[in-house]
Parts: C-alpha cells; sequence; structure tokens
C-alpha cells in the first residue's frame, strides 16, 4: 500500500502524462471544472485582475495627493476613488488573495487528498465571487459609491448618493464565496486527510487556513445581514439606524466590526502560513515551536472576535466598554508576537538558502513588524484618540496588509510558481522585484506614519500645504513600489510560455505538494500517499534522497 | 479522471452516492454532517446578527415592544408553533425511516413534513395579510410616502404638504437661524420622516410611566406636549414591526428555501435513491430543517408573547 | 516648534495633556523600534551565519523550548499591559471633563463647524478660546457622523446625530492651530475645518469686546425665563412657588416622586423642558407643560445656560452689548468686530464649500426612497 | 515516527459503526416536550410576573425556548449519538452568538441613553 515512489522523491521519474492543466482545453474544462487546481486558476486571474483595478484606483489616490488642492480630481470623485480602492482591495483582493489560490491549489495535496470535499460547492464559491464582483463593479462603473469601505450610517443610508445598494448586494453575495470556502477547508482538514497525516504533523499552512476558516464562517454572515439591514433603512428608512426616530448611528458600527475586525485576520493569518512555510523549508530544519504556532493561529481567530470596539474609541462608545475593548486588543496581539518569536528562532543553526520566498518572507516579518506594533499605538486608548482616523491608522493596515498579507502571497506565489505552472521564474528578475517593492512600500507608507501624528486626517482630498513634503515621498514611493508590482506580471507571465522546466521538487523539501509532479496530475497523486514524517522533517525519516539530489543538483548546475 | 489506481486498494463497499474524492461512505458522510454543522453556526450568526439588533431595541424600548408584540395574533402565531414542532416531528421521522431503509415511509413522511411546511407558510400569509390591511406592512403600510395617506394621520396636516425631504425639522437644531415660526403655535405636531404607520395606542406607555419603570431611553423617546406623544411612540413601535418583518421574513425565506430542498429529496426518495448505506441527504436536510424550527421557537415568544402580561395582570405593580 | 524647518515631522503641544500623549507615543515608538531593530538584526545575524554550507543540507533538529516561549509571552504581555494602563489613564483625562470648564456649544453640519460661545458669540469654522482656562465642548450634529479633531490638543472626538457628546481641552500656548473634521462625512469633508485660536486673555477679551452680538446666553435665557415663557410664573423664586426650585439645582442631585434620583447635568435640564413628565421632581405635581415645539435648540442652550448660571456654572457672563434683537436668541447680527468673527452670518467661508445653509439646498440631501437620485454627470 | 498508521478518518469519526437508529420513543418524547413546552410559555406569558423583577416572564419563555431547543438539537438532530466535533461545534455557534451579545451590550447599558431628538 506504501507508495516507496511517492517517498522517495525530488524523484519523480517521469511526468504523468495528463497533468492538470493538460487534462482539458476548452472552456467549459474550466468554468465547469470540479479540481480544486483549475478552480484556484481561475481565482488568480480573476483576483489579480482586481488587484490591478485596487492599484489602478490607488495610484489616482497618490496622484491626488501629490499637491495639497484637489486639482486632478474633484472632491467628488476622490471619494469615490479611495472607496473603490478599500472595497475591491479588502473584498475582492485580499480576502479572497492567499485562501481562494494558494489555499485551494495547497491543501488538499498538502494533506494528501484527492480534492476538497465538496469540489462543485468550491466551484460554486467561485461563481459567488464572480456574481458579486460583476455586480460590484457594473456599480463602480455606473457612478459608483463615495461612503468609504467602511459604510457608516447615517451617511451612507440617508446622504449619499451613490449606488450603495448595488454595491452592498455585491459584497453581500460575495460574502457567501467567503463562507463557503472556508466551510469546505474545514471538513476537508477534518475527513479528507491522508493515511497518518495527524493534527500535528499538518503543514502550518493549513493550520492557519483552518484558523481562518473558522472566522470566514463565523464573522461573515453577520456583514451580510449588516448590510441587508443597510440596504432596509436606505429603502425604506426601518429607524434602526436612524436617530431621528430612535434608531441608534452606532449600533451599525458594532455590527459592522465584529466582522470586520475579526476579517483583518482573514486578511493575516493565511499569510502568517505561508511565512511558516518559507522560514522553515528554507532553513531546512524544523520548525520552532510547532505547536504553538499552530495554536497561536487559532487563538487569534478566537480573540480577535473580543476587540471590535476599538475602532470606535472615539465613536461616542461608552468609554468603559473601550477599556475592555483596549485591554483585549493588547491581549491578541501576544499570539502574533509568540509567531514572530518562533520564526526568528527557527533560523537558529538552519541551512538558509537566500532564494526569493525567502527574501519575502525577511521583508514580511521586518514589515509585520512596524504594522503590528503601530497597531499597538492605535490600541493605546490615550493615543488613539490622536491619531484615529488620520495617515498613522492608513499606513498601520497598509503595513500589515500590503507589508503583511501582499507580500506573503507574493512569496508564496513564487514559492509554489513551479509546482503551479510546472515552470521556473528567472530568479534574478525576481530578486531585483522584491527588492524594488521592499524599497518602494516603505516609501509610500513610512511617511504616512509621520503624517498621521501631525495630524493629516485621512479620506482627505485636500490638505494643508505643510503636509506636501511627506505626500510627495509618498507618491514617489507608490511610483515604485507599482514597478515593483508590474515586474512579476511580467517575468511570471513570461515564465509560463518561456521558463525552464520545473522538476517535482526544485529544492528538496518534505511537504507532501513536492512529492507529486509539477504541475500535478488532477488527483494529485497516483497513489494516496501515506505519510510516516512530521511536519518539516529534513531528516532521515522525510525518506527524500538529499544524496542523490545533490549529485543531480551537481550535474545541473 | 478514471486513471487512479484506488480502485486497486478499495476495499469499502462502493455505494452508489460515492464521490469521486472520498474514499468510503464514512468519510464521505461524516464530511456532509461537520459541513452541515457548520453551515448551521453560520445561519446562527446570520440569524445572530438580527437578534442583536433586537435586543439593542428591546433593552432600549421596551414598551414599544410590548404593545407592538400585543399586536401580534399570539393564536397564529402559537398555531404556527405547533405546526412547526409536528413538521420537525415528521421530518425526524423521514430520517429516521432513511436510516432504516424504508421508502415507502420515508416518502410518506416527507410528504408530510412539506405540507406542514406549507400550513406554516400560509398562516403567516394570513398574518401579513392581516398586517397589510392594517396598515403596518412595510412598504406598502409602514412607509408609504406621505401625502396619500396623510388625512388619516393625527399630524397629517402638516404631513401632507411636505414634500419629503425639505422641511426636516432636524434642520431647526441649532442652525440659528428662522425656526421658531415653523412650527405653528400651540400643538407640536411631530414629523413622521416615513409616512403614515398608523398606531395611537401608548397606553402601555402610560402605564409604565405610572409605574415608573420607563428606561432613559423611553423617557426621552416617548414624551411630548406634556404627555405621551403617540406619534413619537409609534415610531418606536414601528422599529418593532421592522424586526418583526425583518426576521420572520428571514425565517419564511428559510422555510421556502427548506421546501425546495424538500422537493427535491421527496424526488430522490421516490426513485429509491437512498438506502441504511446512502441516506446523508436526507439527514442533512433535516438537520436544517431542525435548525429553522430552532429559529421559529425563539421567535415566538420574543416577538408574539413578550407585552401579554400586561395585558392580563394588570398595570405591572 | 518647528514651523521653519523643512519638514516637521512632529506637532505642536497646545492642551495640557499634549504632553502625555507624546510621552506615551515615545514610549511606544521606543517598544517598535526595540523589537523591530532586535528582531531584525538577529535575523540578519542568523542570516549570515547560518547561511547554506551545502546544497541541500540539513539544518540541526530543534523542536522547540517551554521555556523560550514562556519567556517570549510573559514580556510582551507585561509590556502591553504598561500600554494599556498608560494609554487608559490618559483616555480618562482626556474624556473626563473637570468641574470648573467653560462651556462651547459646537454644530457640525455638512461641511462647516459652528460655534456658540457662553458669552454670545457665534463662529463658523473658527473657534477662539482663551489660553489656560478648560474649555468643554458639548457637540451635536444635525446630519451625520463628523469629528472634531486639533492636531496640536491631541484630542477629537466624533460628533453624532441625535445625541450630545463632549470634548474638553486646556490650551496651553497662544497660536493658530488646524481644526479638521476627521470623520468621513461626505463631499467636503475635507474642506470642513478651520483654525482654533488660542489667545492671551487680554487678548481674548479685547476680541470678546469688539465681536460680541447681541445677549449672552445666560441674558438671553433670563429674558426667555422670565418674560417670554413665562417660565417664572412658576418657577419665581420664593417658596410658593408651584415648580420646583430651578435655581442652584445644577450638578445637584434631584430625588424624583418615582424614588430615584439623577444629576442635574445639561441632558436633565434640557430634558425637564422638553418632557417634563419624564422626570418628575419629588414632592410636586407632574403640571409643567412640556415646550417641545415651542422652544429653539438655541433658546434651549441659553435657558440651560441661564438655569446654570443660577447655580454659579457655565459661562461667566460677560456682559453684551445690550441690543436684543426681538426674536429671541436667534443670534442678532450686531457689527463683526474681529475680523476673523463670522458671526453675522452662515457665509462658509472658503469658496469651495458651497451653499449649506439648509438641507434642501444641500446637494447631498437625502433622498432615501430612490437610489442613486442625484447621480453625478 | 513508527507509530500505528491510522488513517485520519478512522482516528476521528465513531460515526460509521452506528446508524444510530433512535427508537421512536424518543421522537415521540421530545415532540410531547414540545409541544407542553410551547403551551406552557404560551400561558405563562399570560401571567404577570413582574412583581419577581422586570422581565421574569421574558426570562422564563427563554428558559423554556432553550430547553426546546435542547431537547431538538440532541434527538432530533442527533447530537446525542454524534461526535465530540458536532456537540463543540453546536456550543460553539452559541457561544459566538453570547459573545455578540455580551459586547455589543457592555457598550449600551454602560452608556446614558443620551439621545434627544425624535
Ligand atoms: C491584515 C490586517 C490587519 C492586521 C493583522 C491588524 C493587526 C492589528 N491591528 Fe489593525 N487595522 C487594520 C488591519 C489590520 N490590523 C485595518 C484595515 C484598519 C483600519 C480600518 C479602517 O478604519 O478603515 C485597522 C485599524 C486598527 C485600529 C483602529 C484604528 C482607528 O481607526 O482608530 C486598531 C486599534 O486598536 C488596530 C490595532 C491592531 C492591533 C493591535 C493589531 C495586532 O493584531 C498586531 C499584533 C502584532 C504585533 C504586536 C507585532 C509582533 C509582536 C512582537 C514583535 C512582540 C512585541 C509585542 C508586544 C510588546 C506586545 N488596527
Ligand atoms: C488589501 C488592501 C489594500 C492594498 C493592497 C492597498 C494598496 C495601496 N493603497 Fe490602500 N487602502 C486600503 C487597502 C489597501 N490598499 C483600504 C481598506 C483603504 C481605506 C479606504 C477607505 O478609507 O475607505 C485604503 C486607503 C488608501 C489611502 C488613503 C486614502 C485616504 O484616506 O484618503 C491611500 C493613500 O495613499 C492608499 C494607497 C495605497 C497604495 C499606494 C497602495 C499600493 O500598495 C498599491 C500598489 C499596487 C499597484 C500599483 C498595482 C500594480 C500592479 C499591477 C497593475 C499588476 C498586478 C496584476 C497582476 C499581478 C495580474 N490606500
Ligand atoms: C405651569 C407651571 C410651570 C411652568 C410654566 C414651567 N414650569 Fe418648570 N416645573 C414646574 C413644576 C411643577 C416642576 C416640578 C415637577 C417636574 O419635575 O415636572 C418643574 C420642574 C422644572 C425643572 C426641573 C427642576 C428641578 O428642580 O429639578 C426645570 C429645569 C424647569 N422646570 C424649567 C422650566 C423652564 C425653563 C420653564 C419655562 C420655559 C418652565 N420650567 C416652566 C412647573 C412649571
Ligand atoms: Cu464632517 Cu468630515
Ligand atoms: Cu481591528
Amino acid at each position: 500500500m506504501q507508495n516507496v515512489d511517492a517517498i522517495n522523491v525530488g524523484n519523480i521519474k517521469e511526468e504523468p502524462r495528463v497533468n492538470y492543466l493538460t487534462n482539458g482545453f476548452t472552456l467549459k474544462s474550466w468554468l465547469l471544472t470540479k479540481d480544486h487546481k483549475r478552480i484556484a486558476i481561475l481565482y488568480l486571474v480573476t483576483v489579480s485582475a482586481f488587484f490591478a483595478l485596487g492599484g489602478a484606483y490607488a495610484s489616482l489616490i497618490r496622484l491626488e495627493l501629490l499637491t495639497p488642492a484637489s486639482d486632478l480630481l474633484q472632491s467628488q470623485t476622490y471619494n469615490k476613488v479611495f472607496t473603490h480602492h478599500g472595497i475591491i482591495m479588502v473584498f475582492f483582493f485580499l480576502i479572497p488573495s492567499i485562501p481562494a489560490i494558494l489555499g485551494n491549489f495547497l491543501i488538499p495535496i498538502m494533506i494528501g487528498a484527492k480534492d476538497l470535499a465538496f469540489p462543485r460547492i468550491n466551484l460554486l464559491s467561485w461563481y459567488f465571487y464572480m456574481a458579486g464582483g460583476a455586480l460590484t463593479l457594473y456599480a463602480l462603473l455606473r457612478g459608483g459609491v463615495d461612503t468609504g469601505w467602511t459604510f457608516y450610517t447615517p451617511y451612507s443610508t440617508t446622504f449619499s448618493n451613490g449606488y450603495v445598494m448595488a454595491v452592498g448586494l455585491g459584497i453581500f453575495i460575495n460574502g457567501f464565496s467567503s463562507i463557503l470556502t472556508g466551510l469546505n477547508f474545514i471538513v476537508t482538514v477534518h475527513t479528507m486527510r491522508a493515511p497518518g497525516m495527524t493534527w500535528f504533523r499538518l503543514p502550518l499552512f493549513v493550520w492557519s487556513h483552518y484558523a481562518t476558516s473558522l472566522v470566514m464562517i463565523l464573522g461573515t454572515p453577520v456583514i451580510a445581514i449588516t448590510i441587508l439591514l443597510m440596504a432596509l433603512e436606505r429603502l425604506a428608512r426601518i429607524g434602526i439606524f436612524d436617530p431621528a426616530i430612535g434608531g441608534d448611528p452606532i449600533l451599525f458600527q458594532h455590527l459592522f466590526w465584529f466582522y470586520s475586525h475579526p476579517a483583518v485576520y482573514i486578511m493575516i493569518l493565511p499569510g502568517f502560513g505561508v511565512i511558516s512555510e518559507l522560514i522553515s523549508n528554507f532553513s531546512r530544519k524544523k520548525i520552532f515551536g510547532y505547536e504553538f504556532i499552530a495554536f497561536s493561529s487559532i487563538a487569534i481567530a478566537v480573540f480577535g472576535f473580543l476587540v471590535w470596539g476599538h475602532h470606535m474609541f472615539v465613536s461616542g462608545q461608552s468609554i468603559y466598554a473601550g477599556l475592555v475593548f483596549s485591554f483585549l486588543t493588547m491581549v491578541v496581539a501576544i499570539p502574533s508576537a509568540i509567531k514572530v518569536f518562533n520564526w526568528a528562532a527557527t533560523l537558529y543553526k538552519g541551512q538558509i538558502s537566500y532564494d526569493t520566498p525567502m527574501l519575502y518572507a525577511l521583508f514580511f516579518i521586518g514589515l509585520f513588524l512596524i504594522g503590528g506594533l503601530t497597531g499597538l499605538f492605535l490600541g493605546a486608548m490615550g493615543l488613539v484618540v490622536h491619531l484615529t482616523d488620520t495617515y498613522f491608522v492608513v499606513a498601520h493596515f497598509h503595513y500589515v496588509m500590503v507589508g503583511g498579507q501582499v507580500l506573503a502571497y507574493l512569496g508564496g506565489l513564487h514559492y509554489w510558481w513551479s509546482k503551479i505552472t510546472g515552470k521556473m521564474y528567472s530568479e534574478f528578475w525576481s530578486k531585483i522585484a522584491a527588492i524594488i517593492v521592499f524599497v518602494g512600500f516603505n516609501l509610500t507608507f513610512f511617511p504616512q506614519f509621520i503624517l498621521g501624528y501631525l495630524g493629516m486626517p485621512r479620506r482627505y482630498a485636500s490638505y494643508p500645504d505643510e503636509f506636501q513634503v511627506l505626500n510627495i515621498f509618498s507618491t514617489a514611493g507608490a511610483s515604485i513600489l507599482a514597478i515593483g508590482l508590474i515586474l512579476p506580471l511580467i517575468y511570471l507571465t513570461y515564465s509560463i510560455f518561456f521558463g525552464a522546466k520545473a522538476p517535482a521538487n526544485p529544492w528538496m523539501l518534505p511537504g507532501l505538494e513536492w512529492r507529486t509532479a509539477s504541475p500535478p496530475p488532477t488527483e494529485n497523486f497516483e497513489e494516496t500517499p501515506i505519510v510516516t514524517w512530521e511536519a518539516y522533517e529534513f531528516g532521515e525519516e522525510s525518506g527524500l534522497d538529499l544524496e542523490d539530489a545533490r549529485n543531480r543538483n551537481k550535474v545541473l548546475v | 479522471m478514471a486513471t487512479h489506481a484506488d480502485a486497486l486498494h478499495d476495499h469499502h463497499y462502493h455505494a452508489p452516492g460515492l464521490q469521486h474524492q472520498f474514499e468510503d461512505m464514512g468519510q464521505q458522510q461524516e464530511s456532509a454532517s461537520i459541513g452541515m454543522w457548520m453551515f448551521l453556526v453560520q445561519e446562527i450568526m446570520f440569524f445572530g446578527g438580527m437578534f442583536t439588533v433586537y435586543l439593542v431595541f428591546r433593552s432600549k424600548y421596551p414598551m414599544a415592544f410590548a404593545a407592538g408584540s400585543n399586536h401580534l395574533d399570539a393564536f397564529w402565531g402559537g398555531l404556527n408553533t405547533l405546526v412547526l414542532i409536528v413538521s420537525s416531528l415528521t421530518m425526524a421521522l423521514a430520517v429516521r425511516y432513511a436510516q432504516l431503509g424504508k421508502r415507502n415511509l420515508q416518502v410518506i413522511f416527507i410528504i408530510l413534513t412539506m405540507i406542514f411546511g406549507t400550513v406554516f407558510l400560509g398562516v403567516k400569509a394570513i398574518e401579513y395579510t392581516k398586517k397589510y390591511k392594517e396598515g403596518i406592512v412595510p412598504v406598502a403600510g409602514l412607509n408609504m410616502r406621505t401625502a396619500k395617506t396623510a388625512s388619516t394621520h393625527p399630524g397629517g396636516r402638516e404631513l401632507s404638504t411636505r414634500t419629503g425631504d425639505t422641511q426636516d425639522p432636524r434642520e431647526s437644531l441649532n442652525t440659528g437661524v428662522s425656526e421658531s415660526n415653523t412650527h405653528e403655535t400651540g400643538e407640536h405636531s411631530y414629523y413622521n420622516p416615513t409616512g403614515t404607520f398608523v398606531w395611537t395606542d401608548a397606553s402601555l406607555a402610560a402605564q409604565a410611566q405610572q409605574g415608573g419603570y420607563l428606561t432613559d431611553s423611553e423617557k426621552i423617546g416617548y414624551f411630548s406636549n406634556g404627555e405621551l406623544n403617540a406619534n413619537k411612540f409609534r415610531d418606536k413601535v414601528r422599529i418593532f414591526f421592522w424586526i418583526y418583518f425583518v426576521m420572520t421574513g428571514l425565517h419564511a425565506l428559510h422555510m421556502i428555501i427548506g421546501l425546495g430542498v424538500m422537493a427535491w429529496l421527496l424526488w430522490k426518495a421516490w426513485m429509491g435513491t437512498f438506502s441504511a448505506a446512502y441516506y446523508s441527504p436526507v439527514e442533512m436536510s433535516g438537520l436544517y430543517w431542525h435548525f429553522v424550527d430552532i429559529v421559529w421557537i425563539f421567535l415566538f415568544p420574543l416577538l408574539y408573547l413578550l407585552g401579554r402580561h400586561f395585558l392580563h395582570g394588570g398595570a405591572g405593580h | 516648534m518647528q514651523e521653519n524647518s523643512w519638514v516637521s515631522i512632529f506637532p505642536e503641544q497646545a492642551s495640557t495633556f499634549a504632553w502625555e500623549v507624546d510621552v506615551l507615543y515615545f514610549y511606544l515608538i521606543a517598544i517598535t523600534v526595540f523589537f523591530t531593530v532586535g528582531i531584525i538584526a538577529v535575523i540578519f545575524f542568523f542570516f549570515v551565519k547560518y547561511r547554506e554550507k551545502e546544497k541541500f543540507a540539513t539544518g540541526e533538529e530543534i523542536h522547540g523550548s517551554i521555556a523560550l516561549e514562556t519567556v517570549w509571552s510573559i514580556i510582551p504581555f507585561v509590556i502591553s499591559m504598561t500600554i494599556f494602563l498608560g494609554g487608559a489613564i490618559i483616555y480618562f483625562n482626556q474624556y473626563r471633563p473637570p468641574a470648573d470648564t467653560t462651556e462651547i456649544y459646537v454644530v457640525g453640519k455638512q461641511w462647516m463647524w459652528k460655534m456658540q460661545h457662553g458669552t454670545g458669540q457665534r463662529e463658523i469654522n473658527e473657534l477662539h478660546v482663551p489660553v489656560g482656562r478648560k474649555i468643554k465642548l458639548t457637540m451635536t450634529t444635525e446630519d451625520v457622523l463628523h469629528d472634531f479633531y486639533v492636531p496640536a490638543f491631541r484630542t477629537k472626538m466624533d460628533v453624532v446625530p441625535g445625541r450630545y457628546t463632549t470634548l474638553w481641552f486646556e490650551a496651553t500656548k497662544p497660536g493658530k492651530y488646524h481644526l479638521f473634521c476627521a470623520e468621513y462625512c461626505g463631499l467636503n469633508h475635507s474642506g470642513m475645518g478651520g483654525y482654533v485660536y488660542v489667545m492671551e486673555q487680554r487678548d481674548f477679551d479685547n476680541w470678546l469686546a469688539g465681536s460680541v452680538s447681541g445677549q449672552t446666553p445666560v441674558q438671553a435665557g433670563q429674558d426667555l425665563f422670565q418674560n417670554k415663557l413665562g417660565c417664572a410664573s412658576c418657577h419665581a423664586a420664593g417658596q410658593n412657588q408651584r415648580g420646583a426650585p430651578v435655581e442652584g439645582i445644577y450638578g445637584e442631585e434631584i430625588k424624583l416622586a418615582n424614588g430615584q434620583t439623577v444629576i442635574a447635568d445639561d441632558e436633565y435640564i434640557r430634558n425637564s423642558i422638553l418632557n417634563p413628565q419624564s422626570q418628575i421632581v419629588e414632592g410636586y405635581q407632574p403640571i409643567m407643560p412640556t415646550f417641545k415645539g415651542q422652544v429653539t435648540e438655541e433658546q434651549l442652550v441659553s435657558l440651560v445656560a441661564y438655569i446654570k448660571s443660577l447655580s454659579g456654572a457655565g459661562g461667566s457672563s460677560q456682559t453684551g452689548s445690550g441690543s436684543s434683537s426681538g426674536g429671541a436668541a436667534t443670534g442678532g447680527a450686531g457689527t463683526s468686530g474681529g475680523s476673523d468673527a463670522n458671526s453675522s452670518g452662515l457665509i462658509p467661508r472658503r469658496a469651495d464649500r458651497g451653499d449649506t445653509n439648509s438641507m434642501g439646498s444641500n446637494p447631498n440631501a437625502p433622498k432615501p426612497m430612490s437610489e442613486p437620485s442625484n447621480r453625478q454627470p | 515516527m513508527a507509530e500505528r498508521i491510522k488513517t485520519a478518518t478512522e482516528s476521528e469519526s465513531h460515526h460509521h459503526e452506528e446508524h444510530h437508529i433512535v427508537p421512536l420513543i424518543y421522537y415521540f418524547g421530545v415532540f410531547g416536550v414540545l409541544v407542553v413546552g410551547t403551551i406552557l410559555t404560551y400561558y405563562a406569558a399570560l401571567v404577570d410576573l413582574d412583581w419577581i423583577f422586570p422581565g421574569a416572564n421574558t426570562l422564563l419563555a427563554l428558559l423554556i425556548a432553550f430547553f426546546k431547543m435542547g431537547c431538538v438539537v440532541l434527538i432530533f438532530m442527533h447530537v446525542w449519538w454524534s461526535s465530540r466535533l458536532i456537540w463543540l461545534t453546536a456550543i460553539a455557534g452559541f457561544f459566538w452568538l453570547a459573545i455578540m451579545f455580551a459586547f455589543t451590550m457592555q457598550d449600551y447599558l454602560t452608556r446614558g441613553a443620551g439621545v434627544f431628538t425624535g
């Protein structure tokens, strides 16, 4: 029953005749596929398109902010631009990015399953994503919304003229995509693990997706009902958010952040998972404190639900509630700290190689540290009174979301690129691009911390002159950042057509995904693998024939 | 697709319903049940958002909620509760007979479940119609634009002349310009921003005022003109009715979806798809059905009964 | 501070608690630098020291260490608790106004700030305050959420429709400071701001003298109380009055007929006038009629100010120019002496502000029934 | 590790040993409880219990509702015979609901009503 070949790899001797990419070329074979890997590709394409669109909006923001006056864009347009930017980036790019693309592709392979537990639901969730995305896009093109991505009442319900309901409906539908993906992952992890793949042999990538999925299932329905109520309020003034007849606009904020704070962990936990993989695999040793990293993900998911009020310190919420939320905000930072320390400790006595994904992992740690620690500034009540709704907050969340999750996403994409496409990207260009991204990113967002402390409020189309210098830095940085992000688009696309063929296991790593062909066959493994080694096991038990690989590698190089 | 080798070592019983990604029926069934439970957790949070809203406003305006609730018909509500309970029983039995592989009983109980489900929706329809006639159905009654029905409204004189947006009284709040004369002498007319939801009975609030158990929000929210302002009270009752309609509406939507699922199930059962080895669709649909029942178990007392004791027990204490 | 430098990186400190906020800020910066630099340094060190010796070599097998995990959970926890406590203390300073404040009323509306001083001055998008006096802003809005934010004072507070929120500060340094609206409020959110002028007491008195227009709220309130609204018919001082005494009640505990007690704060007085039946003072009959609909918000402000002045609380009653314009306290427009006191009308200062006096002319006015009712071309 | 290799499904599922057939008596028992509970709820709502403390009626109604829910969940939905995971899931759902209630109300109950318009 034990498939010796499957274990003694890097050495899959011959390519399977048909892999998941070559298994059907018609449009229908893509659009009606139930193969998780193909669905991941569908997501990859569409999510990237949304990223490009969100990035285009970001460019408009930065260009407008080059000068103090609102000259390039009138306030009216500017307000829509940052709203669209936020909505697209959050709901249509970052939330589905790692889970729906890399998670979808890898989780079944990593646990040795043929597919997710519910392939049809998986496809359905992509269609929900598309339907929600299409509706939102339609509304944006027809005129869009200007409420900010937070949709605060009573502005959104009574005063805004935009297509609030259409966009709301789009996000509502998209929410089901998220819920179904989460549901699928949880069930898959519970029931589809290969023989021998115990919970504590799971790659941390899987653990962190498990935690993410919990948040998706527990949080997303609340935003759905909230949006429904907002739409009803707008349509018919049901009164619950309308102070004129006894409603409470702050209730909306409670409901919104009940989802949206945990949602920021949807936007970082998958990144944690990727980084754990990268750090451990590229130092070629077991990760330090496996259990702590695994459980800290769960802890973040659970405690993440208890702190939403930290977005409402100055909203008129009771100050005693603020106290509780501030305290718990500090508590929820601890599991993140544990992860960071464990990553650093993993490097100790490793055999570290500096491939591009590892570069991204390093950048991730640095930027997430800054982003996370500035989160503490915002969790400290006395300080956040000054900082809230300024550019300090903008800088904070771009450090965690772009410096964190987006870099993790890029790192992961590079790391598994050979597996996904069967081709190698250019190591040279990818390193250049990574460095450009890092430099550009910091130049864009570091000045915003200073701007924020100086008091520049966010969502401002025009601003006082004395803030201009820092804004110029920021805009300059954004241009560099854009170059750094467009480069991968080019060399990755190039590699698909002209790249070198990737071996099954280019780095001689022990994870199950490296024990099948690149790209994998439709059913992932020729035969159900049987797992006899621990996660990140490089020793003999892993069954990797490193000696042989080294020899072959010498020949190759 | 079929190239993979699991047939070679597949020593499990290969049931008709086994999907390709699973090794055996046990795995498939467990997946289905965990998946269904995750889905139900999702549903709990979905309704939970509404219950939170209910909780907030109930704690703010208990008397308005009681007044609105007393206006609902506890007979129909109670009847529907019983109907749903019976349907839950028949559903449970349908699952049981699916487990036992008894096709005919299974079909019969699915049909019964559907009948009771339909009765429930029928009763709901009767209730909604009644509310419609009384002018308290969303959009149609709660929110009809002012002009049409202004004459029936206590403050109608003023409302009928309004176009809707331009003369919101909030405008006069501290603007520092010309307001003292926009509201004519003496009788203060309270402006109802969204139309005619007619509600004149504020006796419960009066009762609570005498009893001294008004909440802070109520003290501010109901009073005007030296006494209870029925219009202001009405707005809070209106919030109750909105919550009532949204909650029961979402519940009814779940019932309708449930009936769709049942229809599909019926067809499958009729075709003899299910057996003692493969019945998880029936079981999963059952879970869903019972969940919807549970929601109603809470909705019934929280919406229909919460103010009854004020009617029957006299004036508080 | 660094007004002249090429680019400033630190805002001015101009309120009593600004330094507290800054201390916390620097404390957090220190923590951030410590952890960021520390961890990155360690990582770099490992990167260099343990770089791959041979292709596909295997790192040393280390599983983890409970001791280490405990240490690096507890240390951050302790540090974060210091942050939490520091933050909480400062926050309570920021949000619990001291007793002896001068009150100013603020109304936010799309997209302007309207201030009314206890002495009767009105300003638009500008606020003049004396240095060294504790100022309390009582704020509300007519439309959407706004947020009153003065970076130099390190404080801000959302302004919520249907509620009063408060903000207090004590300015420490004369100067001109930015006032921003920090809660997104629609089209001209970024234009909804102005300046706070902090002046030496003497300058401030001059400014007051130059710009007083009409009665002070206390005077207006007195007028309303004694003449216009006839409150005095029941509340005239003396023992035999029908109404409960209003003298000296401010800030006191009032016993109500239903046995509860309440503190007579602004809300209470306001509510007593608008909804007298909801809180009956012990020992009195519920005969007081409501004045809802008869008094405007402004008159209410004046009445409240007057009743407070009877307790020696509230705004110091400066003498105004005396010419009371007929129609109650609608802010009879006197000649405005101070160049910036824009008290005579509601003309927005900045050209781009648009005509926003009433919701009717507001381009963003509510039109709830029709989705995009006013689509931009 | 040289431990026994077991499949994931084997290691944590207990369900397919038992297609648990629940005796009819359970179903009808629960049915009876539900009917009685409903009637009880109705009549309890008519009695004024505010003399105990305000809201006693609602509390009683909720207690009955929770009991009814317990019966449905445990028997009709077979949780009683299900794996620990299902138990955990069911409980977690309500636990999260409680979080939402508690943390929202901690704000409302500690701030004044503060509404003056309307
Ligand atoms: C990926 C997304 C993401 C992540 C991971 C986080 C993580 C955190 N965030 Fe952030 N946040 C956002 C996205 C995110 N945030 C967004 C989008 C907004 C704005 C929304 C809007 O208004 O539009 C926001 C806003 C926001 C606010 C509200 C600001 C305001 O509007 O007033 C607050 C306040 O507490 C906050 C705090 C935190 C904290 C404490 C963490 C923590 O989880 C961080 C924990 C990490 C660390 C602490 C670093 C590692 C630790 C160590 C190296 C050890 C040392 C640690 C100690 C000494 C404790 N965030
Ligand atoms: C995931 C989240 C995410 C991401 C990635 C970004 C990315 C960026 N953001 Fe954004 N941002 C938000 C989430 C995000 N943002 C949110 C939630 C808000 C708040 C909105 C609100 O207030 O309501 C906000 C607000 C916001 C503001 C404040 C606006 C204001 O308050 O007035 C600014 C200003 O500088 C800004 C800038 C940028 C920049 C320069 C980037 C850059 O990193 C973007 C770089 C990307 C590109 C330039 C695209 C280039 C790439 C391609 C074209 C090819 C890619 C295609 C393929 C790979 C196929 N963002
Ligand atoms: C018909 C008589 C009458 C008139 C006119 C009247 N009041 Fe009163 N007022 C009362 C009585 C009686 C009470 C005590 C019972 C209660 O609290 O309602 C009272 C209570 C109050 C209180 C609460 C006092 C406390 O000690 O707590 C305030 C404040 C007040 N009135 C202000 C006013 C103002 C301002 C006006 C004029 C605009 C006014 N009243 C006009 C009869 C009157
Ligand atoms: Cu007012 Cu922003
Ligand atoms: Cu948050």
